[in-house]
């Protein structure tokens, strides 16, 4: 292992969280996430044992989960292995794949809530996708506050917001903002 | 607007970037006799009709496709989009079912 | 106090306020201009041109009169209508437009002028002397001009936006639009109702006729109570739609807390953006008056508006409960007004009727076949004159109604641009063909205004809308109040020799109206943009039907001969702040921070922004007074020991495949597929116009794997133009592309020690020039295992690598490195020294790849590969590009002490300094330390032939001109043998 | 009738009773020697000049709809010279100079008001191309200033300087520049036509054109044929429609630009401000109103109205440069089509086809050059060579490759 401290995308040693009402926001700098298109022609493989979903979809095993990024390409996202080089094991569960390092591309926000509606009522401010669709089993790429973000929903309770990594900052702002006057 | 995504349904045109007349898929041949001149007329020209027009839209904040869609510019009514690559060669790329 | 009983206001709360520093009093329900009616106060504003004294006209967002300046301070809020103002505790509202108090505006003398001042009067004048028009009249004009004043202070509220999603969106809460929305509601589908009112029921809360046996108050509350229960009902109360747009999407604003003092912590208003799959418009109906002479006094206002006073609000418009009202109507509905007023035992003295066969529907005095043909009274009507079969009797009228029909609300159908269409049985435009689509216009907005006709008409609407989609609703039960036979005679306006209002904001006249038809302004369009008609903040809403009537009556031509008019967003003023959303100051733009950027900050570093990034300019040190010392210092340490710079916002992307190679061979303008695994080539990239728009490098990692870099700038137009080439131009091949731009921190050591430092920090890593010449890459680990990728590229002309790790790891790989070479002189170097180094290299950046150079003008011209097809490369052999003689040069000042000013124009000496004789500029420049004064880059003709030359830099915007020598544009190092070292 | 002070006044005290019409109904004529084709600020202009400055005579503007309902209409009525290229800079300095003199020109007050224009700059490169830019401006006769943050800051002083995303640092000042009264330029010059005998005829739709060996020989109209020893198209927005019943492609796409006006309000900003890192300008019209604007829609149409995305986006950066206009409120929006050229310059030239001319491709900007246009556009259709400020605006610069792309983006029209 490397001598060396990593920081999170917000900067800090630490993962943050914030709660406003009934609705908690903080990053997750362990998920890991590597890119996977296929070559031409070639079969689709079965990394991990995830079926890879067809456009707009996202499956997930315990630990690992599968989200449609464009035709023929997925992220691969992983629990608890946001320090390792999580490219090389994709790559090896899909050796004739073209695999990508994406884990330091992208920061990843998990937004949890009790109440799912009480999400929804948040995305509603966020993002111009309807709420209903972003639902378990869905992955949604679109714009929020002129950001590009990954949306996908590992569990009701749970919104997961993935941006690139240098907009961190200013994501965080735009959530906790909006989550704030929400409570208000 | 709303562009029909032929994966991902009705998206906000936002979310797009527009490129313009669906003829700048033709890229001339540069070996042509004639590559200059037509070169020009690809770069520049363009039919611009008050009416039905096909044109490039990227879908940049979404899944990265070029997409074709056809829309009346007198209306702004949308009559189909198709994945550029669709567009460009008969044959379709599979994808996996969901 | 003109309070009368009954009303929908809380009377066991009391509210106090103050207009004009008066303090008055009211309750909750109350606009301002309800509480102000019921306190006697009439005057409440002035008209715009000849400042007239006005009252309230209407009891909507169409009141053209009654415009105050609400609260104070930052929060001022010019050009509010009194009508739509919710009242609260300690509102404070001033009248505006004046000089001087309200009751005597010194401006006012604009009306005594008024001749003077007809429709285009400043068309004719005003042009002698021609100096004078900024100087004396346009000033005079702008003072006199304008409306309410803005505090010149930043808006202290806070705004959001968001976006809504439904199957059907109701436009309206009154008859029509709550029958639309229970229907859809109860049919399970997703329903978004809008209504700009703070209270559901539109027209109903102004009427006192029962619904289904039961007060319309509570039958309203009953359906209300169940479109609350319902999840898939939405209920966006005092929120108006304002604007429709393509595809079912409409922008709605919601005014969250403006009938609070204060937002608190919520926002004051919301954006809206609705996208709803069908829509029904149930916007109701404007009630439109008949001008006749001196219709414009405080006390005139529209028959249903003061039907509204007296049932929703429980005023009168007199100033004294004794004195009389009358009705002056051209139809059924007037007469309601009447009785409505009789009932609340106000004396109504007559209704005044132009039709000879006017019903007498109740105990009042009725004038049939008879006018209104002047009002007396200075701040507020004391007398109207009736006129009938020529007989004419001034009587003392306290407060006069009109009614001259209904327009039905087209507004937001004619947002595409399609045109209302006439119908002759109710004398009005309904909408027309061309609406947005999946809109059904439904009630009194079709012309189907009568509260039964309207309930069913919402009804039927919604499930016709339904069907459309695929979903089925059925009709509710609604009540269904028996329709009254209402009958309308036309009666557009009253003749007369004085001046009778048709658009009261701006004051325009019926005379004015005449005057462009006597100018051939006769098109509606000349017409308005002649008389200023319906631009008022009303846009129209009361004037615009009756002035195409009165043209059609001037050109004998029927009123769709003569024309129509459409209206555009927004159906009510919408404050910009809430168009803006709240992304403003600070949050205007997302901001991009480097991985490093917490390092850097706790060096004490000045940040710079670059395009969304935010980058380190500099890194001042104690005792450094100027910027230029801290640069001077950066540059300085890099040429004789080690900088450390951080590069991560230059585009990254993975160019991966089978024909990874082919591709970036034909989307490089110069040769690229002869690059050999672990090497890197500069690569220029051609727009297919052929001029040159960006460059960077190309690494091959492996045989099918390229990583490609960008410009900061131009990361995301290369991207997107990449896959423009994979998808459309070439989809056969078989390549993929990633952008990992954030993925991989990157970091540039640059400098004679940079191998003495990096091999620090290397695992096992042969650095040495055989093994890892200049322009060699390789992945690798560094700091016991992290995995990393090294490119042996110089921007700085030094011994320079970039090294990559990922991102978590860049502040501490920046921080160990600089603890590492502490003993080699290592030193920070933010962009301001990076581009000095670069100008001293001569390397072009964004000055001079600013999209209109080609690569021959930068020097570049042999790079461009003939040998194959690339994008850009048939279009860079036209003439004006490949005869284009301006060439990339150095310059430097023939005295050392003057200045190289980027943006200067370059002359040959002696040559006059104009336009004609122009041989190039300056694009970049500094003060080198290196070579001890300031240098520069520009392009110039011939340039490439003119070494030693010594040129005219002419700075005109500053009255300078500078003697500059031209010089190679290799300030240090020409031959390159630093950065092969 | 000439218009004067005097003669308010005199109509003012006898009841308005002896005002004329501003110009005729006339019949159209079975033939003309010009036709100009496009009712509008151009086409208007155009016909005013052949006829006043070089003495022809049969002249007709014909127009669709009803004069001045195109973009002349529809603008930001922002008048101003600050160009870089060579190509542009002369030409629009020389419609500035007839900005000046407009007025009395025309005996009519188009309300050309010289209050200045700001651009702004945020970066140290900005600021360096602003200076190239407004050197050049001085190079060919024009004025420009420079301003730096603290003499800015003096100027305008209710800018965000504190708390803004991106700084700004300074700006490039034009103070011959401001704006007009835009419907008065159309009329004025329509005006003036009149007067001098042109025929400007409404509700009279271009059909087709006839051609017959090369050579335009007439125009069939909604309301017949009209023969026509020489055609000009003044039709910007419209070009290539117009163009097309000719045979010919044009380097050009139609775009639509939105505008908008806030209500009325009392004096607050005195010239014409742009914002140099968001999609915004302003000013304030006599009347009061906040008239603004950003980028076009960026999508090929013809509708004459936008979307929303963009009503935000100007209102977000207004929001960001200029907080304090907040509580004012959007009264009116609107859109126009532009002709969008394929390099941003716009083209006056003649065609493949024999006595068949060209003014179009404005892109935006097409309304303050509306006197130099107007007089370039005639200047070639009398003498058949172009006027000396107009020599670049050729339809074959694009195959030549001396395009004249001031912001550097290539043919790709909606960066323009």
């Amino acid at each position: 292992m490397p001598d060396l401290t990593p920081l999170t995308a917000l900067g800090h040693d630490q993962p943050q969280s914030v709660t406003y009402g009934n609705l908690t926001m903080g990053d997750c700098p362990d998920l890991a996430l590597a890119s996977l298109a296929l070559r031409r022609d070639a079969p689709v493989p079965l990394p991990f044992g995830l079926d890879l979903p067809g456009p707009g979809g996202y499956v997930a095993s315990a630990e690992v989960a599968a989200i449609w990024t464009g035709p023929r390409q997925w992220m691969i996202e992983a629990k608890a292995k946001g320090c390792t080089d999580f490219a090389a094991q994709v790559k090896a569960q899909a050796p004739d794949a073209i695999v990508t390092e994406q884990t330091d591309g992208w920061a990843a926000f998990d937004i949890t809530s009790p109440d799912g509606a009480a999400i929804g009522r948040l995305l509603e401010k966020l993002v111009n996708i309807d709420p209903g669709t972003v639902s378990p089993g869905t992955a949604s790429r679109t714009s929020l506050h002129h950001m590009n973000v990954l949306l996908v929903r590992p569990d009701p309770c749970c919104l997961r917001i993935w941006v690139g990594r240098s907009f961190a900052g200013s994501l965080w702002h735009a959530v906790i903002g909006a989550a704030g006057r929400q409570a208000a | 607007m709303l562009i029909p995504h032929p994966l991902l349904g009705l998206r906000d045109a936002e979310e797009f970037v527009y490129l313009g007349d669906a003829s700048l898929m033709q890229r001339p041949d540069p070996d042509s006799p004639t590559a200059l001149t037509d070169f020009c007329d690809y770069v520049f020209l363009r039919d611009n009709p008050a009416g039905v027009h096909r044109e490039l839209w990227f879908h940049e904040q979404g899944d990265r496709s070029w997409l074709v869609v056809t829309r009346n510019t007198l209306t702004h009514e949308i009559l189909g989009a198709e994945l550029a690559t669709d567009a460009a060669r008969p044959t379709v790329t599979q994808e996996p079912s969901a | 106090m003109t309070r009368i009983r009954g009303g929908l206001i809380d009377r066991g709360t009391s509210l106090s306020f103050t207009f004009d520093g008066k303090t008055y009093s009211g309750h909750p329900g109350d606009t301002l201009a309800s509480a102000l009616l019921a306190n006697g106060v009439r005057l409440m504003g002035r008209s715009f041109k000849y400042h007239r004294p006005r009252g309230v006209f209407a009891a909507g967002s169409e009141e053209p009169n009654a415009m105050v300046e609400l609260r104070e301070g930052a929060r001022r809020e010019p050009n509010t209508r009194a009508t739509v103002a919710e009242l609260y505790e300690g509102l404070v509202a001033k009248s505006q437009n004046r000089v001087g108090p309200l009751s005597c505006d010194v401006l006012a003398v604009n009306d005594v002028l008024s001749p003077f001042f007809a429709a285009g009067f400043y068309y004719k004048t005003f042009m002698w002397p021609r100096a004078f028009w900024e100087k004396l009249y346009e000033p005079v004009i702008r003072r006199a001009a304008g409306l309410g004043q803005l505090s010149m202070q930043a808006d202290p509220d806070d705004y959001d936006s968001g976006f809504l999603h439904c199957d059907l969106l109701v436009i309206g809460g009154g008859a029509a639009g709550l029958a639309a929305a229970l229907t859809t509601g109860r049919a399970g589908a997703r329903v978004v109702l809008a209504d700009e009112d703070f209270r559901l029921g539109g027209r109903l809360l102004s009427e006192r006729d029962p619904l289904g046996g039961i007060p319309a108050v509570d039958w309203i509350a009953g359906l209300e109570a169940e479109l609350d229960s319902l999840p898939n009902v939405r209920i966006l109360r005092r929120t108006t739609v304002f604007g429709a747009y393509d595809h079912g999407i409409y922008g709605a604003v919601a005014r969250v807390a403006d009938h609070l003092k204060t937002p608190g912590a919520q926002v004051r208003q919301s954006l809206w953006r609705i996208t709803a799959k069908r829509t029904v418009l149930a916007a109701g109906a404007t009630e439109r008056h008949i001008p006749f002479a001196d219709n414009d006094r405080p006390g005139i206002m529209l028959a249903g508006a003061m039907r509204s006073y007296a049932n929703r609000w429980a005023v009168t418009p007199q100033a004294h409960a004794a004195d009389p009202v009358a009705i002056f109507t051209n139809n059924d509905d007037g007469h309601r007004t009447a009785l409505d007023l009789m009932a609340q035992e106000v004396p109504v003295l007559g209704v005044i009727d132009t039709r000879s066969d006017a019903p007498k529907l109740g105990d009042y005095t009725l004038f049939p076949d008879a006018t209104v043909t002047g009002s007396k009274g200075r701040l507020g009507l004391t007398q109207i004159q009736i006129t009938r079969a020529g007989q004419s009797t001034w009587v003392d009228c306290a407060a006069l109604g009109v009614s001259g029909g209904w327009n039905p609300n087209v507004h937001l159908a004619s947002h595409h641009r399609g045109r209302p269409v006439w119908d002759a049985a109710t004398q009005s435009f309904l909408p027309g063909p061309g609406g947005p689509e999946g809109m059904h216009v439904a009630g009194a907005a079709a012309g189907r205004g009568q509260t039964g006709l309207a309930l069913a008409d919402g009804a039927k609407a919604a499930v016709a809308a339904l069907a459309q989609i695929g979903m089925s609703a059925s009709l509710p039960e609604l009540p269904a109040p028996e329709a009254t036979a209402d009958t309308l005679t036309p009666c557009w306006h009253v003749p007369s020799k004085k001046r009778a209002w048709v658009d009261f904001q701006n004051d325009v006249t019926v005379k004015d109206i005449a005057l462009a038809h006597q100018e051939n302004m006769r098109p509606v369009e000349h017409l308005k943009r002649w008389t200023t008609l319906g631009m008022a903040t009303d846009q129209g809403k009361t004037a615009n039907v009756t002035a195409l009537a009165v043209m059609a009556e001037l050109s004998g031509k029927s009123i769709p001969e003569t024309g129509t008019t459409i209206f555009r967003p927004p159906y009510t003023g919408v404050a910009i702040s809430a168009l803006g959303g709240g992304d403003s100051g600070d949050s205007f733009r997302p901001r991009r921070l480097t991985p490093t950027h917490s390092w850097a900050a706790t060096r004490g570093a000045v940040f710079t922004e670059v395009g969304a990034w935010m980058r380190a300019q500099y890194y001042p040190q104690t005792g450094e007074t100027h910027w230029r010392q801290t640069v001077d210092r950066e540059a300085k340490a890099v040429r004789a020991g080690v900088g450390l710079c951080d590069v991560t916002t230059l585009g990254k992307i993975d160019v991966q495949g089978a024909d990874a190679t082919t591709f970036l061979n034909r989307v490089y303008a110069n040769m690229m597929g002869t690059l050999r695994v672990g090497r890197v080539r500069y690569g220029l990239m051609l727009r297919e116009d052929g001029f040159l728009y960006d460059d960077g490098t190309c690494a091959r990692l492996a045989e099918d794997h390229y990583v490609v870099t960008t410009t900061t700038g131009n990361a995301g137009l290369v991207y997107r133009n990449l896959e423009f080439a994979r998808q459309c131009l070439w989809p056969e091949l078989d390549v993929h592309l990633i952008s990992t731009t954030d993925a991989w921190a990157q970091i540039a050591v640059a400098g004679p020690n940079a191998r003495s430092l990096l091999s620090r920090i290397v695992d096992d890593f042969d650095l040495s020039n055989d093994a890892f010449p200049f322009m060699a890459c390789s992945t690798l680990t560094i700091c016991n295992g992290l995995r990393a990728r090294l490119f042996r590229i110089s921007f700085s002309g030094e011994l320079a690598y970039e090294l990559a790790v990922p991102a978590r790891y860049g502040n501490a790989v920046m921080q160990r490195l600089a603890e590492q070479g502490a003993d080699l002189g290592v030193t920070p170097y933010g962009i301001e020294a990076l581009s000095v180094l670069r100008i001293e290299k001569g390397h072009a950046a964004g000055a001079e790849l600013n999209g209109q150079t080609t690569a021959d003008m930068s020097g570049l011209g042999m790079m461009v590969s003939r040998k194959k097809d690339s994008i850009g490369v048939v279009m860079s052999r036209r003439d004006g590009l490949a005869q284009d003689s301006r060439r990339m040069v150095g310059l430097q000042p023939v005295e050392p002490t003057h200045t190289v000013t980027p943006g200067a124009h370059l002359f040959a000496q002696g040559d006059p300094q104009d336009m004609a004789h122009d041989q190039g500029w300056i694009t970049s420049a500094c003060y080198s330390p290196h070579v001890g004064s300031s240098i520069g880059l520009g392009f110039l003709l011939q340039g490439d032939n003119r070494m030693g030359e010594i040129v005219i830099a002419a700075n005109p915007l500053a009255g300078e001109t500078t003697q500059l020598r031209i010089v190679p544009s290799h300030f240090v190092d020409p031959e390159g043998e630093r950065l092969r070292a | 009738m000439k218009f004067s002070a005097l003669r308010v006044v005199k109509e003012a005290l006898t009841g308005h009773k002896g005002w004329k019409p501003l110009w005729r109904n006339p019949q159209p004529q079975p033939d003309y020697d010009i036709v100009i084709v496009g009712g509008g600020g151009h086409g208007l202009a155009t016909a005013y000049y052949l006829a006043k400055t070089f003495g022809k005579a049969r002249i007709a503007v014909l127009e669709k709809g009803w004069i001045g309902s195109g973009n002349v209409g529809r603008n930001t009525t922002i008048v101003r010279s600050n160009y870089l290229l060579p190509g542009n800079q002369p030409f629009y300095e020389f419609s500035m100079k007839l900005w000046e003199g407009l007025e009395q020109e025309l005996n009519f007050n188009a309300m050309v008001s010289q209050r200045g224009i700001i651009n702004l700059f945020h970066t140290d490169a900005q600021r360096d191309a602003f200076r190239r830019r407004g050197n050049a401006m001085h190079l060919s006769g024009a004025d420009a200033v420079l301003l730096n943050r603290d003499a800015l800051r003096q100027k305008v002083p209710f800018l965000n300087y504190d708390n803004a995303r991106f700084p700004i640092k300074g700006g490039l000042w034009q103070p011959r520049a401001g704006t007009a009264r835009h419907d008065g330029v159309a009329w004025g010059y329509a005006r003036g036509a009149d007067m001098l005998g042109v025929d400007i005829i409404q509700n009279c739709e271009v059909t087709g054109f006839r051609i017959d060996a090369g050579r335009v020989r007439g125009v069939e109209t909604t309301r017949g044929y009209i023969g026509a020893a020489k055609v000009g198209v003044a039709v910007a927005g419209s070009s290539s429609r117009v163009m097309a019943m000719a045979g010919q492609r044009l380097p050009i796409e139609s775009h639509v630009l939105q505008a908008f006006v806030s209500e009325g309000l009392k004096p607050v900003i005195s010239g014409v401000i742009t914002f140099g890192a968001g999609h915004f300008y302003i000013s304030q019209s006599d009347k009061g109103g906040l008239v603004f604007g950003g980028d076009v829609d960026g999508y090929n149409s013809y509708a004459q109205r936008g979307n929303l995305p963009v009503v935000e986006d100007v209102a977000q950066g207004g929001m960001a440069l200029m907080p304090m206009i907040g509580r004012a409120r959007l009264l009116r929006s609107w859109g126009g089509i532009v002709d969008m050229s394929m390099d941003g310059s716009p083209i006056i030239d003649r065609t493949a086809i024999d006595g068949l001319y060209l003014n179009g491709g404005w892109c935006y900007g097409g309304f303050k050059a509306t006197p130099a246009s107007g007089f370039a556009f005639a200047h070639l259709l009398a003498t058949d060579r172009p006027h000396e400020t107009a020599t670049a605006y050729r339809l074959d610069r694009f195959a030549t490759g001396h395009v004249i792309d001031e912001r550097g983006t290539g043919a790709q029209p909606n960066l323009h």
